[in-house]
């Protein structure tokens, strides 16, 4: 199991700070990481809904919420939730009941396991997986499961259209999206959040936004096709409530029904999160003097907190790039919202038409443009990228050179490694390690 | 990962693949006997991926898993396509009804 | 009991229990509704092996597509109100005791076989059944890197020789294009099948 | 260039250019607007005229290389000749022999010199060659033996290149008339008829004619040119295989085919002892070439030089059995282990003989020779070439090439054959009343003429009648065949009579090749020369050989009176045949009303045969043709033979023979001019009934007609005892071996019968029960085959269980 990077430093600082145990430091990292996360899975969807309520409110000239909580209203979420709570858990006759139950716990699961390898900051995830992004989508692909389950389970043929046109619309978005996602990892060469952040940072001109014209496009197909994916407007054809009354969840009422809802925005924010580590710099300013000064002045000054490399500087640099993650998702969540209540919903057809005849050319388009884009960049200008980023080549090569010149063991002989008498190698991760420091350096 | 045996692993592998078995056996249903093929399938996954864990087969191992999850993903694919064709024929999803070919 | 222990006790629980619920279960939705658990869960047992591209492939492509797919079928293959195919209760014992042995051979094999010893007979070297894990092990169960070497010829876990036959190697490019290019004849022909064909009506005259 | 090879280029484009123009016309009649044109005669006739050209050529280049001076030399000789009755003999004799040493030791080895251009003033041209041999080309290498294609130019082959060739020519062109009839698609041979008695229609062969002819010339000549007896060999068959197509050429025609069939089936006899010589040569001589050859670098001794040596003199061993070879300097031959190499002396009359016996059945002599008159089934100018220039003169010019490996016994053979045939035939001639039997059987007696004179070593006379023969005989053909054309095919001369003024030309060309078979001549000298046709020369020469003969030899009395009688009865019968076509009164009127003189593509032709028949031996023997050809004579002929063991024969040397010239001449001139008359009075005047003298001797007339019952003896010699012994193996083959073959399959049906019982009972029966197994074991089997998916998963498993548990079961160990 990959290590939890968040969890294990909180971990290490238990187990060599407070001298417990290393089961118990874990449990206690664990349950930390959990509770954040589960928190962070009911604030963002608070957040958002009143965000919502309050933009659609302007768009419609109208004020949206304004009592609860004070001046703009901003409980107004937490009053819904608890009104929601408070709500009758009704299961219809014609029902599966067992399914009915569960349906919505796995779209909720899926929402929430996604924030597990989503990184807030350099360091700042439950799991700093390399193959974060690949990991990402493959959870949220696993939301669709449980709409189709609700839909299917609801007894209801409304609900079971829309379960369909759900199955239907997200297995056929899936593709896009996903094929949106490899351009800018062709580029980049890595799967990992941390690294493809670490790539961005200084000026703007180093997201992958502006890396080439591809790219470039690349980000609007994407976030059409993410919008699709969480079934937002003008995409909503699975809760069209015009025709389908709710759509899959037509017969859910109370908290079960706000489970959808609740993974809806998480899944919102987590494209949006996703589209800003890929296109939009992740944690990074965007001002390079300030990148800068964030990492090379700010990181690693200020007293050590128990473990070798974790200052108090660093803490406050990932604060920072934890504000500035959440300001970029923010805003991206923000124009999805300003669409629902701008544009009108399409037909599903037209959904799929467009996906299927439009956005998987155009993305297939873009994926071997941007394959194609350093050869012909190369040849002509001599250089790999348009701006002045690290170049694609140099660090595959070095990948190659590291991987030729580790040691090579098996795995299983690690721990005759380590009891071998070539300390140099002691550390098979050693290598790893040092392509991560190499670029955020 | 103290404590984990190989055969934790072997024993979840067989405890799929025998149960992907049983299924096949019994659904009735086309998609059902899909899902105790897929079932097998896992099962087998876990063994490799056990082993590669374990065993000094090392990444050949998964490379194998992952042919397998990709090469599934096209049986269940030709399955279901065969499975709608049959019920187009058939109007029904039953496998006993599907015995044209008994001796 | 350590927290791997308990983590890979309750995935394994969760992995074998939607199995045979899957099993068990009479109505197909549910049955794949188990099915997604287990195989979600079994994706969890394949983080614990070290195996996080297996494990997210399983989950992108079984839970995610395979999945969706079978649901899918259900959907467009159940015909009436919910008609459910029971099986006999004969088949039904007789299947599972057939799994029972089965089970208890592939158990008793599993038991019986000496992992270290045929380990040390092929490779010359042993088995190790706890290689503790710590903390900061970062790329523990991080094979990306290495399968995609792999996938060149480049490989990080074997020693294959001479620095020059890691280069030679040819690793498994052609295989997977291979795959690629079947999965995708797959589908065509999958989607080819599955099309609905048009009866033409007879003519009356 | 140097001489031989001029002479060896010019003769050999003109032998090969027949052979281009076979296959020409052979390919192009392929092609059916082709068949029916003048171009498949004008092709050949352009390549054998083109042929005397190039012949022609060689002639003059030959005689320009000698500066004609043999010739001058020979008239020396001739003179020299006359003075060896003034006691000059021994000298001259003497003069000779270091000669001819100092030459060959001077001379190539491939070349030998003419013995008789060494008169000591002319000293400086005794170094021209008169022989030219060499290589074209080896076929086949066996190790030792070696098959090749040689050449050997002498003045014999050139004069045979340019007599073939030039009567070819004529006889081409008479053919070009004499066939046209052939140029249609739809002929229709009056002879031939199919079973229904219809005349039988066929398309016109006139192309494959001519395409034949061009091949049988292209054969002699290629005999002619012939360098080793292996050559001659191959040549000699390609003769009868073309002798063979043109004679069966009226394929539709019964009595062709038989006429054909029995030429070839004759000459095979012949051939066979000529492949027993062939082998005799081949196994004690090693070589099969005439002259000097080169073989692996060395040079090995011709069958010529090794049986003659430089002296033309035989070498026995001390007691005679065994004779000594010798090479071209007259030194013996060593073994290896240093003895002289020898050869049984019978072996070499075998090896002589046998040779001569394929003479015998080309040039159809006693007793071969009854193939020759029945060969008259052909077109007329096939049988003008067959008996003149080609197949006859083949075996006459083999006899004489081969000359010197014949031992004075095989000469003795030679001539008595000759004798016998020439008197057999001319009693027969005598007889016949088909125009061209008269002929053919005068060609017979007229070979036997030469035979006989090669015999009795008169070898320049033998071939001087060969060349004279061929110019007269081809004429008298062509002059019967433009009468038969003239008589719209009607050969019988007792239908004929009076053409005379019908057809002038070809009466009197006729009455020239008459008077040459002859032998008439005016007996006195006008102008130094006598005045005679060539025949006179030619019969007289060897009518004087003959009675040189006798002379030395007093037993062997008949080789001259023969010869001497036989004289007189060719002119009775030639002239009976003159008479009898062209005087006296037509004898089937309706038939010489519509008789008329042949066109002149026919006739120049005959004109101009005429002139060479009368011609070609003007001279005698100081004459040029006899001057050519006496170079050629091969060493120790002119100078005759003592009494040589064992024969005890004397050969006449050249100087006895001029001794009794003259008063042979007169003898044979009595002889022709008795014979003349005798048949001017039975045929041309009324005074005596040739019909009252058949009828008195009518037995013998009867035993004549039947051509001395050969055919009859033939056929209780041969072809009775044949069948009679085929009838024995019928009798055997079908009593003995067919009861044995019946007995077997008797034997062979029961065992199959058993067997087809084994096979039904048993083997039937394992397969039927085996069959009946699988099927029941099928049908009971069928009941799993359920068709249900899931029965055939259990069963999987439960199959997979139970072997699980019967491994655990029967290896508990592994």
């Amino acid at each position: 199991m990959p290590s939890i990077l968040g969890a294990s430093t909180i971990a290490e600082y238990l187990e060599e700070s407070w001298n417990s145990s290393p089961g118990l430091a874990m449990a206690i990292a664990a349950i930390v990481h959990v509770t954040m996360i589960m928190g962070l899975f009911g604030l963002i969807p608070m957040v958002f809904i009143w965000m919502e309520r309050k933009v659609a409110g302007r768009i419609q000239d109208r004020l949206g919420p304004t009592r609860v909580g004070g001046r703009f209203g901003w409980l107004q979420g937490l009053a819904d939730g608890i009104k929601l709570i408070q709500k009758e858990d009704l299961c219809p006759k014609e029902a599966d009941p067992f399914l009915f139950k569960m349906a919505p716990y796995i779209t909720c699961v899926a929402a929430i396991c996604g924030f597990i390898v989503l990184p807030f900051s350099q360091g700042w995830g439950s799991v700093a997986s390399d193959i974060g992004l690949f990991v990402l989508f493959a959870i949220l692909s696993i939301e669709v499961v449980g709409i189709i389950l609700a839909g299917y389970s609801s007894g209801s043929k409304w609900s079971l259209f829309g379960g369909m046109r759900e199955a239907a619309q997200m297995v056929s978005y899936e593709i896009p999206l996903a094929i949106c996602g490899l351009v800018p990892i062709v580029a980049l060469g890595t799967l990992n959040f941390s690294e493809i952040s670490a790539v961005q940072r200084g000026w703007a001109s180093n997201w992958m936004l502006f890396h080439d014209p591809f790219t470039f496009i690349t980000f609007f197909v994407y976030f059409i096709v993410a919008t699709a994916g969480c079934k937002r407007a003008p995409f909503d054809l699975a809760e069209a409530e015009s025709e389908l009354v709710g759509g899959f969840h037509t017969e859910y009422s109370g908290m079960r029904w706000s489970f959808f809802f609740m993974a809806e925005y998480a899944a919102m924010f987590l494209v949006s999160g996703v589209a800003v580590i890929l296109f939009l710099g992740g944690w990074n300013s965007g001002i390079g003097f300030v990148d800068s000064f964030i990492d090379d002045v700010v990181r690693p000054s200020g007293p050590s907190l128990g473990i070798e490399g974790f200052v108090l500087g660093s803490y406050i640099a990932n604060l920072i790039g934890l504000k500035i993650m959440l300001i970029k998702a923010s805003l991206l969540v923000f124009v999805q919202i300003w669409v629902r209540w701008t544009l009108p919903r399409l037909r599903i057809d037209q959904v799929m038409t467009t996906c299927l005849k439009y956005l998987i050319p155009i993305s297939c388009f873009l994926f071997l443009g941007s394959v194609l884009w350093p050869v012909v960049l190369s040849t002509t200008t001599g250089k790999t990228t348009l701006f002045d980023a690290v170049p694609l080549g140099d660090r595959f090569q070095e990948q190659v050179e590291r991987t030729n010149s580790e040691p090579v063991k098996p795995i299983l002989k690690k721990e005759e490694t380590k009891q071998d008498k070539k300390p140099a190698h002691s550390n098979n991760s050693a290598g790893s390690q040092e392509t991560v420091s190499l670029i955020t350096e | 990962m103290e404590g984990i045996s190989l055969n934790s692993f072997l024993f979840v592998g067989a405890i799929l693949f025998v149960s992907g078995i049983v299924c096949m056996a019994t659904k009735r249903n086309l998609i059902g006997i899909l899902m105790g093929v897929e079932l097998v399938l896992n099962g087998a996954n876990v063994n490799l991926v056990a082993f590669s864990r374990y065993s000094s087969i090392g990444i050949d191992a998964k490379f194998i898993a992952l042919f397998v999850i990709v090469l599934a993903a096209a049986e269940a694919a030709v399955a279901l396509a065969i499975a709608l064709s049959f019920y187009n024929n058939h109007q029904t999803i039953d496998v006993d009804q599907a015995d044209e070919l008994q001796g | 009991m350590t927290i791997p222990q308990i983590l890979f006790y309750i995935f394994a629980l969760v992995t074998c229990g939607g199995a045979i619920a899957v099993v068990v279960s009479q109505n197909v939705v549910r049955m794949a509704f188990w099915l997604i658990v287990s195989l979600g869960s079994l994706s969890g047992l394949f983080f614990m092996a070290h195996a996080d591209f297996v494990a997210g492939a399983q989950l992108l492509i079984y839970v995610g597509g395979t999945l969706v797919l079978l649901v899918f079928g259900v959907m467009l293959t159940a015909s009436g109100a919910q008609r459910q195919l029971k099986m006999s209760p004969a088949d039904g014992f007789l299947a599972a005791g057939v799994g029972t042995v089965f089970l208890t051979i592939i158990m008793s094999t599993v038991i019986s076989v000496d992992w270290d010893g045929v380990s040390k007979t092929l490779t010359g070297e042993v088995v190790s059944q706890k290689i503790p894990t710590g903390y900061n092990k970062g790329e523990e169960g991080n094979t990306i890197r290495r399968l995609g070497l792999g996938f060149l010829g480049i490989r990080a876990d074997k020693d294959l020789g001479a620095p020059e036959d890691k280069k030679i190697s040819t690793g498994y490019l052609l295989p997977f294009e291979i795959v690629s290019i079947h999965l995708l004849v797959v589908l065509i022909g999958a989607s080819y099948l599955a099309r609905a064909k048009r009866k033409v009506a007879p003519r009356t005259n | 260039m140097t001489t031989g090879e001029v002479l060896k280029t010019l003769l050999t484009i003109a032998w090969l250019l027949p052979l281009a123009g076979f296959a020409i016309e052979i390919f192009a009649g392929y092609w059916q607007k082709n068949r029916f044109s003048m171009a498949a005669a004008k092709m050949s006739v352009i390549c054998i005229g083109m042929s005397f050209i190039f012949s022609l050529l060689a002639l003059i280049q030959w005689g320009l290389a000698t500066d004609w001076t043999a010739l001058a030399a020979t008239e020396h000789h001739g003179d020299h000749a006359a003075a060896v009755h003034h006691e000059e003999a021994g000298n001259h004799a003497k003069a000779h022999e270091p000669h001819g040493k100092e030459e060959h030791a001077n001379t190539d080895h491939h070349e030998k010199t003419a013995h008789h251009d060494k008169d000591e003033h002319e000293e400086k041209h005794a170094v021209v060659p008169s022989t030219f041999s060499g290589r074209f080309y080896t076929l086949a290498d066996f190790g030792k033996l070696k098959l090749s294609l040689d050449y050997y130019i002498d003045s014999l082959t050139l004069i045979m290149f340019t007599m073939v060739t030039l009567i070819a020519t004529c006889i081409h062109i008479f053919a070009m008339g004499y066939m046209s009839d052939e140029l249609t698609n739809d002929y229709v041979d009056h002879q031939a008829h199919k079973s229904d008695g219809s005349h039988v229609h066929r398309p016109g062969r006139y192309y494959q004619f001519f395409a034949f002819l061009s091949l049988f010339c292209f054969s002699m000549l290629g005999l002619v040119l012939a360098g080793n007896i292996f050559q001659v060999f191959v040549f000699w068959e390609l003769v009868g295989i073309c002798s063979y197509l043109l004679i069966g050429f009226y394929t539709e025609r019964k009595t062709a085919n038989v006429a054909a069939n029995k030429a070839f089936i004759m000459n095979r006899v012949g051939d066979f002892g000529f492949l027993i010589g062939l082998m005799v040569i081949w196994t004690w001589f090693g070589t099969f070439s005439f002259t000097t050859s080169e073989l692996n670098g060395h040079d090995i001794p011709g069958i010529f030089e090794m049986v003659r040596g430089n002296d033309g003199a035989i070498s026995l061993t001390e007691d005679g059995n065994s004779m000594i070879f010798r090479d071209g300097e007259g030194h013996a031959l060593k073994n290896e282990d240093g003895s002289n190499r020898t050869i049984p002396y019978t072996l070499l009359v075998v090896a002589g003989l046998g040779v001569f016996g394929g003479c015998i059945g080309k040039s159809a002599q006693f007793p071969l020779q009854t193939w020759l008159p029945d060969a008259m089934e052909g077109p007329t100018p096939v049988s003008a070439l067959v008996h003149s220039a080609t197949m006859v003169a083949a075996g006459v010019y083999l006899t004489g090439r081969f000359y010197p490996v014949f031992t004075p016994e095989v000469l003795l053979t030679i001539a008595y054959i000759g004798c016998i045939t020439l008197f057999v035939a001319a009693t027969i001639a005598v007889v016949a009343t088909d125009i061209k039997r008269v002929l053919a059987y005068s060609t017979i007696s007229q070979l036997g003429y030469m035979m006989l004179a090669i015999g009795i070593s008169g070898w320049v006379a033998g071939l001087f009648h060969l060349i004279t023969h061929a110019f007269f005989k081809s004429l008298m053909f062509l002059c019967s065949g433009s009468v038969i054309h003239g008589c719209h095919h009607e050969q019988e001369m007792p239908k004929m009579g009076g053409l005379l003024k019908k057809m002038p030309v070809t009466a009197l060309t006729m009455l020239v090749g008459v008077i040459a078979i002859s032998g008439l001549a005016i007996p006195f000298t006008i102008f130094g020369m006598k005045f005679a046709f060539s025949g006179y020369h030619s019969k007289d020469a060897i009518v004087a050989t003959g009675l040189a003969y006798m002379r030395l030899n007093p037993s062997h009395i008949f080789l001259f009176f023969v010869p001497l009688v036989t004289a007189g009865i060719t002119a009775f019968y030639m002239f009976r045949l003159w008479f009898y076509t062209f005087l006296g009164r037509p004898r089937d009127q309706e038939m010489h009303d519509h008789v008329h003189e042949s066109p002149r593509i026919m006739t120049v032709p005959l004109l101009v045969l005429a002139l060479f028949a009368a011609g070609c031996a003007i001279g005698g023997e100081s004459g040029f043709l006899y001057k050519m050809l006496i170079h050629s004579e091969p060493a120790g002929v002119a100078e005759g033979v003592e009494a040589f063991a064992p024969a005890m024969l004397t050969l006449p040397s050249h100087h006895h023979i001029h001794a009794v010239h003259s008063e042979a001449g007169i003898y044979a001139l009595i002889a022709a001019v008795t014979g003349m008359i005798i048949a001017y009075i039975l045929y041309a005047t009324p005074l005596v009934d040739p019909g009252e003298i058949k009828r008195q001797f009518s037995g013998l007339h009867h035993f004549l007609v039947e051509k001395w019952h050969f055919d009859t003896l033939y056929d209780a010699m041969f072809v009775k005892p044949m069948h009679i012994v085929a009838s024995w193996c019928s009798a055997i083959d079908k009593k003995l071996f067919d009861s044995i073959l019946h007995g077997f399959c008797a034997v062979a049906v029961k065992i199959a019968r058993f067997d087809r019982q084994f096979d039904e009972k048993i083997v039937d029966g394992l397969v039927e029960t085996l069959g009946d197994v699988t099927f029941s074991v099928g049908r009971s089997l069928k009941v799993l085959q359920t068709g249900k998916l899931r029965q055939y998963i259990m069963f999987i498993a439960a199959s997979v269980v139970v072997l699980f548990i019967l491994a655990f079961v029967l290896f508990p160990s592994i």
